[in-house]
């Protein structure tokens, strides 16, 4: 019997203790994001998908379809193209296709890349009724920034 | 007599030491000559801890299992893992059995077997550890390695309905 | 454990536990044979998340098996990366800098704490505790958001390279790492153990259940928290100390009560010991090179077995790597702990109530994609 | 995928529909269904931190009765594959399913020529209503789900966009 007592105040004493410390968080600054209000900013590391870098003199891509980053892509996100214009010494990207949906952003592409063509993005909340929108043709989208 | 001496000598009632020497480091030499010195230098041997992360190496056969496994169990060892490893080109399968320690460090007993890839049937270590059990169902269910006499030799991982071995290297989807 | 007399086999039915079931951490499914509310026999359905890991190292090069390491225990996904870089290093023959190795065990640390905060808050909400899962969430937050800082995600790290880590820790992280275990130091004995360590209706819950004996632990090979509340002293951290492991100077927590409550307390206590470790890395935190000079482009390593152990917050990890001198692994066999922790649940299920078999299933720290791998 | 006008019952009623599809935007009970790592990215946004239930959905039900979404948040193979269809069975209409994650989406990473056993996206099982790309999509990302699931059901969008 000295249990069932000795267990009833203990308890009430866990509770009071869960209490007290439950109400000294009501006093604590809120730790809550309010995330359509407050945009969060990512870190210079984030990793969202990649997108190709522009040349600064001219704006178009510095990509010169080495096909390092497709190589090195652990899942064939990325499917890329590119053709040799005349009197032009590299060749230019004519098509870059990212899969986003197979993507594991290990980035892996933008550590191949050695020709500073590829970066990653800092869109961090994509989501869309159809899944045809991650399948990202990044020249149109490099277009559309310009 | 420490413990990797004792296990030593236990595993040497089993499976004689051998001093045939694996090459070490045969890089680029392609394995079409290097699986033969593997496949018959049957024996145990010590090798480098800090090169391969065992201790020992015992190459033995089928039979010699369940004897190695009671060996092990009488020295405290604990089963780590069991894996199979597909060898197409010498039509065979090799399962890799490590064991190691609780108290001593650097004690990791590695031990392989092969058997014939049409005809894979290994006994069971299940009933010395019953931690094998689970283990052996993997590699049934990944190489089609029939484990003799296990109590419940059905798919672990894949549907039961399955009628592959995916981790063999013929298997492509 | 033995069935108490009352206890009458022909009257049993089976009950189905899992895949989708709230207290199973993921796809987990356990068949139950049942004699009202006591368990007969348990036995755990494995598979539900199988995928195919170990093909795909076969499949690709060791650099792009990388990525998919993280994917298998998620919460604690550097260890898996270290394990794995580490593996493939022996087998290649890298050596790796000193700063890199201080690198990334202090980041593998963080994430441990980071799991076990996270097991903390799961398994009490498995013991119908909510309000413990949002304070460890605020803590386990601030470990995501200087681990982010570093490695770019904040789940699924990819971080470690062959020869080095990704991206070198910069003051910021070095002083934020500090107030965290501040932060969390302070917040450890009140939030943590008087909230819910002394809380009766806890060790009412798990003290004296899912009792491992440390044979069973041997036959079964179950390592890490587990093996170390059955009062097994074994942390591959301090057995065959890898990376920089043997420089720090720290406790490996074990109890030999062998219930629920011993392995709660080792998982508390190990918190503090990777507060210790990080607290004396970020002290001796040399200057150098985060990745090896001389690290080649494709890996070929020699024909060989490789095997290389790391403790992760659930076990010891295995990686025996086969080794043709081709650019992919000619075989990868993970040797995951929870693997062999959760095959002894159906020995020590039996004769439990439910209820408390769903506690003892909390305290073994399941995490099922590692399990299936 | 309109699945947004299919009719609840046979009677319309109109404003009394646009009632109810406002109180059930506002309170979508999700499925407690953790599959992977993108599980875990939901517990955190049912934490401090992103608090899911400021959209009234931090319901997290384990019954597919009583809940009205399902976040599929993870790999879904083939031995699970009957089992998350019988759920999506067993929830009572309305109904919706948020893919979380590149694994729901088209199985991810696990998409390639050696793939023996995963489920090649959630979509191949029953149908989608938003799609979360990421691995792990970050919990804004989630939220920014439920937003845009909130907007298929109401028809507008109630918080500012970003």
């Amino acid at each position: 019997m000295s249990g069932y007592w000795n267990d009833i105040l203990v308890g009430s004493k866990s509770l009071v203790t869960g209490l007290m410390i439950t109400a000294r968080e009501f006093f604590k600054p809120v730790v809550t994001e309010q995330y359509p209000y407050d945009v969060p900013e990512m870190t210079p590391l984030f990793r969202g998908h990649v997108e190709l870098i522009a040349n600064e003199e001219t704006g178009a891509p510095n990509c010169i379809v080495c096909m390092a980053c497709q190589r090195a892509c652990p899942s064939d996100c990325i499917t890329l193209a590119g053709e040799k214009k005349e009197g032009e010494k590299k060749k230019s990207l004519t098509q870059y296709q990212l899969d986003f949906t197979k993507c594991s952003l290990c980035g892996s592409c933008v550590e191949a890349c050695n020709f500073n063509a590829l970066q990653f993005s800092k869109e961090y909340n994509l989501c869309s009724f159809n899944k045809d929108d991650f399948i990202i043709d990044l020249v149109k989208r490099l277009e559309d920034q310009n | 007599m420490s413990v990797i001496e004792s296990v030593k000598a236990a595993i040497e009632k089993v499976v004689p030491f051998s001093e045939t020497v694996i090459p070490a480091d045969p890089a680029g030499e392609g394995e079409e000559q290097q699986p033969d010195q593997v496949v018959h230098s049957a024996g145990a041997k010590e090798v480098d801890f800090a090169k391969t992360g065992c201790s020992l190496d015992v190459l033995c056969t089928a039979e010699q299992i369940l004897d190695v496994a009671h060996a092990l169990d009488g020295e405290q060892l604990f089963i780590e893992s069991i894996a199979g490893v597909d060898w197409p080109k010498e039509d065979q399968i090799e399962v890799v059995y490590t064991f190691s320690h609780f108290q001593d460090s650097d004690v990791r007993v590695m031990v392989r077997l092969r058997v014939p890839r049409s005809e894979p049937k290994v006994p069971t270590i299940s009933k010395v550890f019953s931690g094998a059990d689970w283990h052996e169902r993997e590699t049934y269910d990944f190489y089609g390695v029939e484990f003799t006499d296990h109590p419940n030799l059905i798919r672990i991982l894949l549907p039961e309905d399955a009628d592959f071995y995916p981790l063999r290297k013929d298997y492509m989807p | 454990m033995t069935l108490p007399v009352h206890l009458r086999h022909d009257e049993t039915f089976v009950l189905n536990l899992g895949p989708q079931h709230p207290a199973t951490h993921g796809v987990l499914r356990v068949k139950l044979t049942m004699d009202g509310e006591y368990i007969v026999k348990a036995e755990p359905v494995l598979g539900y998340i199988h995928r195919m890991h170990e093909k795909l190292a076969e499949a690709g090069t060791y650099p792009q098996f990388m990525p998919n390491t993280a994917r298998m225990d998620y919460l604690h996904a550097l260890a898996f990366n270290h394990g794995y870089a580490l593996a493939v290093e022996k087998a290649a023959g890298i050596e790796v800098p000193e700063r890199a190795e201080y690198i990334r065990v202090i980041t593998v640390e963080l994430n441990r704490i980071a799991s076990h905060l996270l097991w903390w808050a799961a398994f009490l909400l498995d013991l119908g505790g909510f309000t413990p899962l949002l304070y460890a969430f605020d803590d386990r937050e601030q470990i995501i958001d200087l681990l982010e800082r570093v490695t770019g995600s904040r789940l699924t790290y990819c971080y470690m390279r062959f020869g080095g880590v990704y991206n070198d820790i910069d003051d910021e992280f070095i002083t934020g790492t500090r107030d965290f275990i501040t932060r969390l130091r302070s917040r450890m004995p009140r939030m943590y153990h008087d909230l819910v360590t002394h809380n009766i209706i806890l060790i009412k819950r798990i003290k004296d259940i899912g009792f491992i004996s440390e044979e069973q632990c041997r036959r079964y090979g179950a390592t890490g928290p587990v093996a170390r509340g059955s009062g097994i002293n074994y942390d591959v951290r301090k057995n065959e100390p890898y990376s920089v492991y043997q420089e720090f100077d720290f406790d490996v927590p074990v109890y030999s009560e062998c219930d629920s409550m011993a392995r709660y307390m080792v998982r508390m206590d190990e918190i503090e010991q990777s507060l210790r470790i990080i607290e004396q890395a970020l002290d001796k935190l040399p200057d150098g090179p985060v990745m090896a000079k001389k690290v080649p482009k494709i890996l070929k390593p020699g024909l060989g077995y490789h095997y290389s152990a790391v403790e992760t917050a659930r076990g010891s990890l295995g990686h025996m790597l086969v080794c043709n001198g081709d650019k992919n692994p000619y075989k990868l066999k993970l040797r995951s702990p929870t693997f062999s922790n959760l095959s002894l649940y159906g020995e020590v299920a039996e004769g439990m109530l439910l209820a408390d078999a769903l506690a003892f299933m909390g305290s073994l720290d399941l995490v099922i994609p590692e399990i299936d791998r | 995928m309109e699945s947004e006008n299919v009719p609840s019952s046979i009677v319309q009623f109109a404003q009394l529909d646009k009632l109810l599809s406002l109180g059930r935007a506002n309170s979508l009970w999700p499925m407690t269904f953790g599959l992977a790592c993108c599980a875990i990215e939901m517990m955190c946004t049912g934490g401090s931190r992103y608090d899911i239930s400021r959209f009234g959905a931090e319901v997290f039900r384990p019954s597919p009765r009583q809940s009205d979404v399902m976040i599929v948040a993870g790999t879904i193979n083939k031995k699970l594959e009957l089992a998350v269809k019988t759920l999506y069975d067993q929830m009572p209409e309305p109904k919706w399913v948020i893919a979380m994650g590149n694994c729901a989406i088209s199985g991810g990473p696990f998409k390639v020529k050696e793939n023996y056993n995963v489920v090649e996206g959630a979509d191949k099982l029953f149908p989608v209503d938003v799609y979360i790309p990421g691995c792990p999509p970050r919990p804004e990302a989630l939220l920014e789900g439920i937003m845009t699931l909130e907007e298929k059901i109401t028809g507008t969008r109630r918080w500012p966009r970003v």
